[in-house]
């Protein structure tokens, strides 16, 4: 399934690039990491348990930066592994320069998830990942209000 | 008299002749309704374990590396097995069609790649359900992602193999072209062409799972398997070269089965992952298949696209013939097919006169469930077709459904009636069935009711399927597919014996799901040998050391009316004839002298010298030194294999009859649209069965009532449909969604009986043609729709959303040119 | 089938129950079950603890407040809500009664059901509608939550950790309507749209994102007017302000029409209520 | 309070008290089949959708699929093998097999128990009462055309099951 939006920060782009980089910071704008280790500048690890209500889904998450041009695009994939689903996920920032010296972020993911949650909860998982993306979005605001506070 | 009347229950004690065409109570109920029938499940040993299968989360993969390491340590687990050491321990196996298709390795677990979603990888075998579960999960499976096919159409391409071994996802492919095509191009005024039709996936999910408890026995190397497979004479066909072993060391024990429609036949890769796992482990080991695993791994009915079809008509409505591609979707592996390839051809021109049909046939593989075949197999496909062709026709000709179907059906008095692939429709009255089904629904009320939907916002629309229920087949049509295969004919065997107390004890060579074979078979003996059915005991289930089978020995094709009870009155005649010799031996009398009745055998001349047959029985038993010599060869115990009439069909012009028996179906069906959602509901349905002799007009009707269920489940919301990752999206009965009490349309039930020329009993094989529902539905939904932009309703099964896209677009698809 | 291990208890008083799910961050309430029991065969999500709610009396019962306003006690399963106990709303009772089937009206309670929140479940729209408000147990004492802010998501609530819901108010009222398609009758529904008229309208639609979607603008359109011109001429566009899922039951366009005709049809209802 | 993994449960099942040691995980209907021996109780799906699990739990119509074994404790519960002794068959047995409204009979346990809860509130049901009282019962054999038939014959003697 395919998700895309725009945001708009106020901060300088090279701001967030950084967070968007920043493997530490970026860890804190995912929902439910509980533990997060940085491998290289590339590669990075994460075990996370996606709140669901009824419990949490935990998933071990491999990220790979597949592909950067500083400072305006940057693309990541994510390779999820959790008993009963399987994520793979492909996301692209478009950095651009915005009015008063914001930036305007461009984005899109693609979400894959196979397995039995995959088959079976079909009517719930793009509620759950709209949901998830905006909480994202939301802690990814934060972090750039810290990074440009700094 | 066409209202099927109330059921006519026999008191127990009675004991007139006459059976056969009675309501006799089932001898299979009394145990079922008090909860203690015995299915495979039921069945327990000492020490016995669990097993899970690890399944593919991916449609298409390559199996990396499987470790199982973290499972065996898991406190509880007996053992494990994986493709590995199913690749060294057993020989894939042997596929039906030819190249490339016969070259397509199938394994009873993944070797090297995963094939579909659920496709087993690995088993584990606990102590209990849940710890194989949780060793299960503890198995871990390294893969490596490959594009997925979920298109037929796009698999055609070859991009991406399925079977690298088969080196094309091609399994069969063939053209077949009986009569004229082009003459009748030419002889027609117009030509109709169908750019696509399009037959869902669905199956009829039985509501017990498969499954199986396995015991290994070492001194003798012989594997008993407590199961429900439905046709273990091929079952151990495909499973005993695979294990390298003897026929004989596989033995199939059932006993009450809970339905099974064809989705039990291609057991035999979990079987033998559990025959390797009872002798790997020395202990019985026992798989319950899970709901979810039904619907992503074992047995869904075959999906088919039909392209560019071209109907040849005469402006007054008459048919000449038609062509087209049919593509037919078998999923990851053939297993039973490309059977499927040619069973349609039982039904080529469906009820019509048409000569003249041109079928382009290709098989391919997708990464789906594999297929296997299921009630109305192969021929549900076909019929859809050519049921949706007149109803297409009629629409775009502006004509009466009615009257083109009457103007072009196949009449009585054409019977028996050659096809032009010389099938022999042995007898029928097609125009008369569907009379009744109109009366039944009352057709001539229809502009009324029309009239009085409107009122309320609603789109009335009615709708006919007509259809033909081919019975026992003649296996020489695989030979159409493959000239290699060294099939051809059909048999079945029954044996009945008189025991020393007088019991009549029978044996069938078939695998009974619910049809109901203990009643009937005790119908027809009892009939025969003068007693009541009470007095015959019918064992029950099957078991392959037991039972006396043959070669195509099982449940399925609609044939146990002619192939089972063949067999019984068969056995029961030879033992009617023993008993005679031997009570004309007592008397000194000659057996034309003596009579069977009230359980005696007697003097017919003479009643008062009678001997029950429990005498009968002593004497040849313990007693036959009072038997004169030349009684003395009588064992009272008597096998009868029935043999249908049957010819080897011709390769080359694919021709020769290919089943001995047609059932007709004509069904009629109103349903009413909401246009501004899509839903709708039927809101009145008739069906009418000929089915020639009814043995037991009960349990007829009660086959029709199911097989009508089935095909409404599969024209409103059963679907197996996948995402473009392959994913099963109705894997559960949550979002494949079957019938329940509330969804059934009352339900009007007709009747005539057209006895078959060619059976014992004049009865036909049966039960398989409820297709006949999911034709009446799309076409009610057609002549809903008109009004609407008068859509092409284009697939089989019609959920809400569907209809409401007809409403939207208005898709049409077909158009009308002038020859 | 074949749950993973988990730890259970049976709590007699509320007080303990909060104690228990306090205790551990993996606790889940267990109420009829008939969800989350399902969610746990597929070990799709897996609580270490249950806390079975069945002996706490408390949490039952439906009390009436007077013209039309009722008490409900979460653990009130939909057969007791069908069998007219909740008479004074009568919409609770119909809708109750169309869920599922006799077993699982047996056994589902209408807190369960707004706990869960499954966006295909029917109560969550129709309490929003209803403006109904939720009274929420733990550690820190009561609070109480109005329906805009109850649902946080799917499987979500704001029944959080070491919380019980603990009493269901519907306020005063009686002209409510609701209507769905489902997946055959009394199915799952693939689209459902409730609605309340207290003065204005009150509209919510179920199925089309994580949480009941109000239709505000509807509502504002409707003002006072539950004419069939004015609520269908206030319903147009309803569709297009909503993102709705697509899956094998509908697609989001599917979903964004069946709204704005769901919409219409629920107001109506309302209206229509005797 | 402490939580427990596992636990000895007391239930009256058809009658008789049994103690017994389930994991807190066991489901009722697995507790039933396979501890229990009772195997007239079917599993058809995972999901709680058939309804071949269908029991009487302190005389209320349940799936004991959805239910933990646990849960149980205390409980009283009836199942199919509690409707007739070996040889008498009751009324609404009888009916089924008159009526022929069973076909493979593995959807016929859990049928009988929610006709059984239907007749012992209701003993003259409406048609519509009897679908809406077996809808979640799955049968894959009978379109329900029969079972209908053989509920309203068994209410007609006025009968519970």
């Amino acid at each position: 399934m395919r998700v895309e939006g725009t945001r708009t920060f106020s901060a300088p782009r090279a701001t967030v690039w950084q967070v968007l980089n920043d493997p530490e910071r970026l860890a804190k704008t995912m929902p439910g990491v509980e533990s997060f280790d940085v491998r290289d500048e590339r590669n990075w690890r994460a075990n996370v348990k996606i709140p669901l209500g009824l419990g949490g889904l935990r998933m071990s998450i491999d990220f790979t930066k597949i592909e950067e041009r500083e400072p305006e695009f940057a693309k990541l994939a994510a390779k999820g592994n959790g008993v009963g689903a399987i994520m793979n996920m492909e996301t692209a920032f478009h950095l651009s320069e915005g009015a008063a010296g914001g930036t305007d972020m461009k984005w899109e993911a693609d979400v894959k998830i196979a397995g039995p949650v995959g088959s079976m909860g079909q009517r719930v998982l793009q509620p759950i990942v709209n949901q998830q993306v905006g909480q994202v979005l939301n802690a990814l605001d934060r972090q750039v209000q810290e990074a440009s506070a700094e | 008299m066409t209202e099927v009347q109330e059921p006519l229950v026999v008191e127990e004690t009675e004991t007139k002749p006459g059976f056969v065409g009675t309501n006799v109570p089932r001898k299979e109920d009394k145990r079922l309704v008090q909860g203690q029938g015995v299915f495979f499940d039921d069945v327990k040993r000492h020490g016995m374990g669990y097993v899970h299968f690890v399944r593919s989360p991916y449609a298409h993969a390559k199996v990396v590396h499987v470790d199982v390491s973290k499972a065996l340590e898991l406190g509880g687990v007996f053992g494990t097995l994986t493709g590995d050491e199913v690749a060294i321990l057993t020989d894939p196996f042997f596929e039906l069609s030819t190249p490339p298709g016969a070259h397509i390795k199938d394994y009873a677990l993944a070797v090297g790649r995963v094939r579909h979603v659920g496709d087993p990888v690995a088993a584990v075998v606990a102590s209990s359900r849940e710890l194989a579960r949780d060793a299960a999960e503890l198995v871990e499976v390294e893969y490596e992602p490959l594009p997925p096919l979920t298109d037929a159409e796009q698999a055609l391409e070859d991009e991406t193999l399925l079977h690298d071994d088969a080196g094309s996802n091609v399994v069969w492919s063939g053209v077949f072209d009986w009569g004229d095509w082009d003459g009748a191009k030419a002889e027609a005024d117009k030509i109709v062409k169908i750019d696509r039709l399009h037959f869902d996936r669905f199956s009829s999910t039985p509501l017990e799972c498969s499954g199986a408890l396995v015991e290994y026995n070492r001194g003798t190397g012989q594997w008993t398997m407590y199961c429900n497979h439905q046709m273990p004479g091929i079952g151990a066909i495909w499973m005993a070269p695979a294990l390298r072993t003897g026929l004989d060391k596989l033995r199939f024990v059932t006993q009450d089965i809970g339905g099974a429609f064809g989705n039990k036949i291609c057991l035999h890769p979990q079987f033998v992952a559990l025959c390797l796992l009872a002798r790997k482990l020395n202990r019985p080991v026992q798989w319950t298949e899970w709901r979810t695993d039904q619907h992503t791994a074992n047995a869904h009915g075959n999906e088919r696209i039909f392209r560019d079809v071209e109907v040849a008509v005469k402006a007054d409505g008459t048919l000449l013939g038609f062509s087209c591609r049919a593509i037919d979707d078998c999923g990851a592996f053939p297993r039973y097919e490309p059977l499927g390839c040619i069973i349609w051809a039982q039904v080529t021109p469906g009820c019509y006169r048409w000569r003249n049909i041109r079928v382009d046939f290709t098989q391919v593989c997708t990464n789906k469930s594999p297929v296997s075949p299921n009630r109305g197999y192969s021929r549900m496909q076909h019929l859809w077709l050519t049921e949706r062709i007149i109803d297409i026709v009629a629409n775009e000709l502006g004509l009466d459904p009615v009257d083109v179907r009457k103007r072009n059906y196949v009449r009585a008095e054409d019977m028996p009636y050659e096809t032009p692939n010389g099938c022999v429709y042995d007898s029928g009255d097609y125009a008369r069935c569907l009379d009744i089904a109109l009366e039944l629904i009352g057709h001539e009320g229809l502009e009324a009711k029309r009239r009085d939907a409107e009122s309320r916002g609603k789109l009335l629309g009615f709708g006919i399927g007509s259809t033909l229920d081919s019975g026992t087949n003649n296996f020489g049509q695989s030979t159409l597919l493959n000239p290699e295969l060294q099939f051809s004919g059909n048999n079945e065997v029954a044996t009945v014996k008189l025991d020393i107390f007088g019991e009549i004890v029978v044996t069938l060579g078939t695998v009974p799901q619910g049809q109901g074979h203990e009643t009937t078979a005790a119908q027809v003996v009892a009939d025969i040998l003068g007693c009541s059915p009470d007095d015959v005991h019918v064992r029950a289930g099957h078991d392959s050391y037991w039972n006396s089978h043959a070669g195509f020995s099982g449940t399925y094709a609609s044939q146990f009316a002619v192939t089972g009870l063949g067999a019984v009155k068969g056995a029961t005649e030879r033992l009617a004839e023993e008993i005679k010799r031997v009570a004309a031996g007592v008397f000194g009398a000659e057996p034309a002298d003596i009579e069977l009745a009230e359980g005696q055998a007697r003097l017919a001349a003479n009643p008062e010298a009678a001997i029950p047959f429990m005498g009968i029985g002593a004497i040849v038993n313990a007693n036959n030194a009072i038997l004169p010599e030349d009684v003395r060869d009588v064992t009272l115990n008597c096998r009868y294999v029935y043999v249908p009439p049957f010819q080897l069909p011709d390769k080359e012009r694919k021709f020769g009859n290919l089943t001995l028996t047609y059932a007709t179906q004509v069904h009629a069906a109103l349903v009413e649209v909401d246009p501004e959602t899509g839903v709708y509901d039927i809101v009145d349905y008739a069906a009418v069965d000929d089915c020639g002799k009814r043995i037991h007009p009960q349990i007829v009707e009660g086959q029709v009532h199911g097989a009508t269920a089935q095909a409404l489940g599969a024209a409103t919301h059963e679907i197996f449909a996948y995402d473009e990752e392959g994913n099963l999206l109705t894997p559960n009965f949550y979002d494949y969604h079957v019938p329940h009490a509330l969804d059934m349309p009352p339900m009007r039930n007709g009747y005539i009986e057209s006895a078959s020329p060619f059976t014992p009993l004049g009865a036909k094989g049966m039960g398989e043609g409820g297709g006949a529902a999911i034709h009446a539905i799309c076409a009610a939904l057609q002549d809903a729709l008109r009004p609407r932009g008068n859509p092409l309703v284009w697939r089989s099964c019609n959920p809400y959303h569907q209809v409401w896209q007809y409403l939207q677009d208005g898709k049409r698809g077909v158009e009308v040119v002038d020859a | 089938m074949l749950l993973r291990e988990v730890e259970y208890a049976r709590p007699k008083t509320v007080e303990e129950a909060i104690e228990l799910l306090a205790a551990n961050d993996g606790a889940r309430a267990l109420a009829g079950g008939q969800t989350l029991i399902n969610v746990m065969k597929a070990r799709a999500a897996s609580p270490d603890v249950l806390v079975d709610l069945q002996d706490l009396d408390e949490l039952r019962g439906i009390t009436e407040t007077g013209s039309g306003g009722l008490e409900i006690g979460p653990m009130t399963t939909y057969a007791e809500l069908a069998s007219d106990a909740a008479g004074a709303r009568s919409i609770l009772g119909e809708v109750a009664s169309s869920i599922a089937d006799v077993q699982v009206r047996n056994r589902g309670t209408i807190g369960g059901n707004v706990c869960s929140n499954d966006p295909t479940n029917h109560f969550p729209p129709l309490l929003v509608a209803m403006n109904a408000s939720f009274t929420i147990q733990g550690g820190e004492g009561e609070r109480t939550v109005g329906a805009d802010e109850f649902f946080l998501g799917v499987y979500m609530t704001a029944a959080g950790p070491g919380e019980v819901l603990t009493k269901i108010t519907i306020p005063p009222g009686g002209q409510d309507g609701f209507a769905a398609v489902t997946i055959g009758r009394d199915g799952t529904a693939i689209v459902a749209a409730a609605a309340s008229l207290n003065g204005g309208a009150r509209v919510a639609i179920g199925c089309v994102d994580a949480v009941p979607v109000r239709a505000r603008e509807m509502e504002e359109k409707i003002g006072h007017d539950f004419g069939d011109d004015n609520v269908r001429a206030a319903a147009s566009g309803l569709g297009g302000t909503l993102q709705p899922p697509s899956d094998v039951h509908a697609s989001s366009d599917y979903r964004r029409a069946l709204a704005e005709v769901l919409a219409v049809r629920a107001v109506v209802a309302a209206r229509e209520r005797r | 309070m402490s939580t427990v993994g596992s636990k000895r449960i007391t239930v009256t099942v058809n009658g008789e008290e049994v103690d017994y040691d389930v994991e807190a995980r066991r489901l009722l209907v697995h507790f039933l089949r396979d501890d229990l021996d009772l195997t007239g109780t079917h599993v058809g799906c995972d999901t709680g959708n058939c309804g071949a699990c269908s029991v009487l739990y302190n005389g209320q119509l349940v799936k004991s699929c959805m239910l933990l074994a646990i849960q149980a404790d205390g409980a009283t519960i009836e199942t199919v093998e509690s409707l007739s002794a070996e040889e008498e068959l009751t009324p609404l047995q009888q009916a089924f097999s008159d009526h022929h409204a069973l076909q493979c009979g593995y959807c016929t346990p859990g049928m009988l128990m929610s006709a059984t809860a239907l007749l012992r509130a209701n003993d003259r049901p409406t048609e519509e009462q009897i679908r809406k009282a077996i809808q979640g019962n799955i049968c894959r054999c009978t379109g329900y055309v029969n079972i209908v038939k053989a509920i309203q014959a068994a209410s007609g003697q006025g009968v519970e099951g």
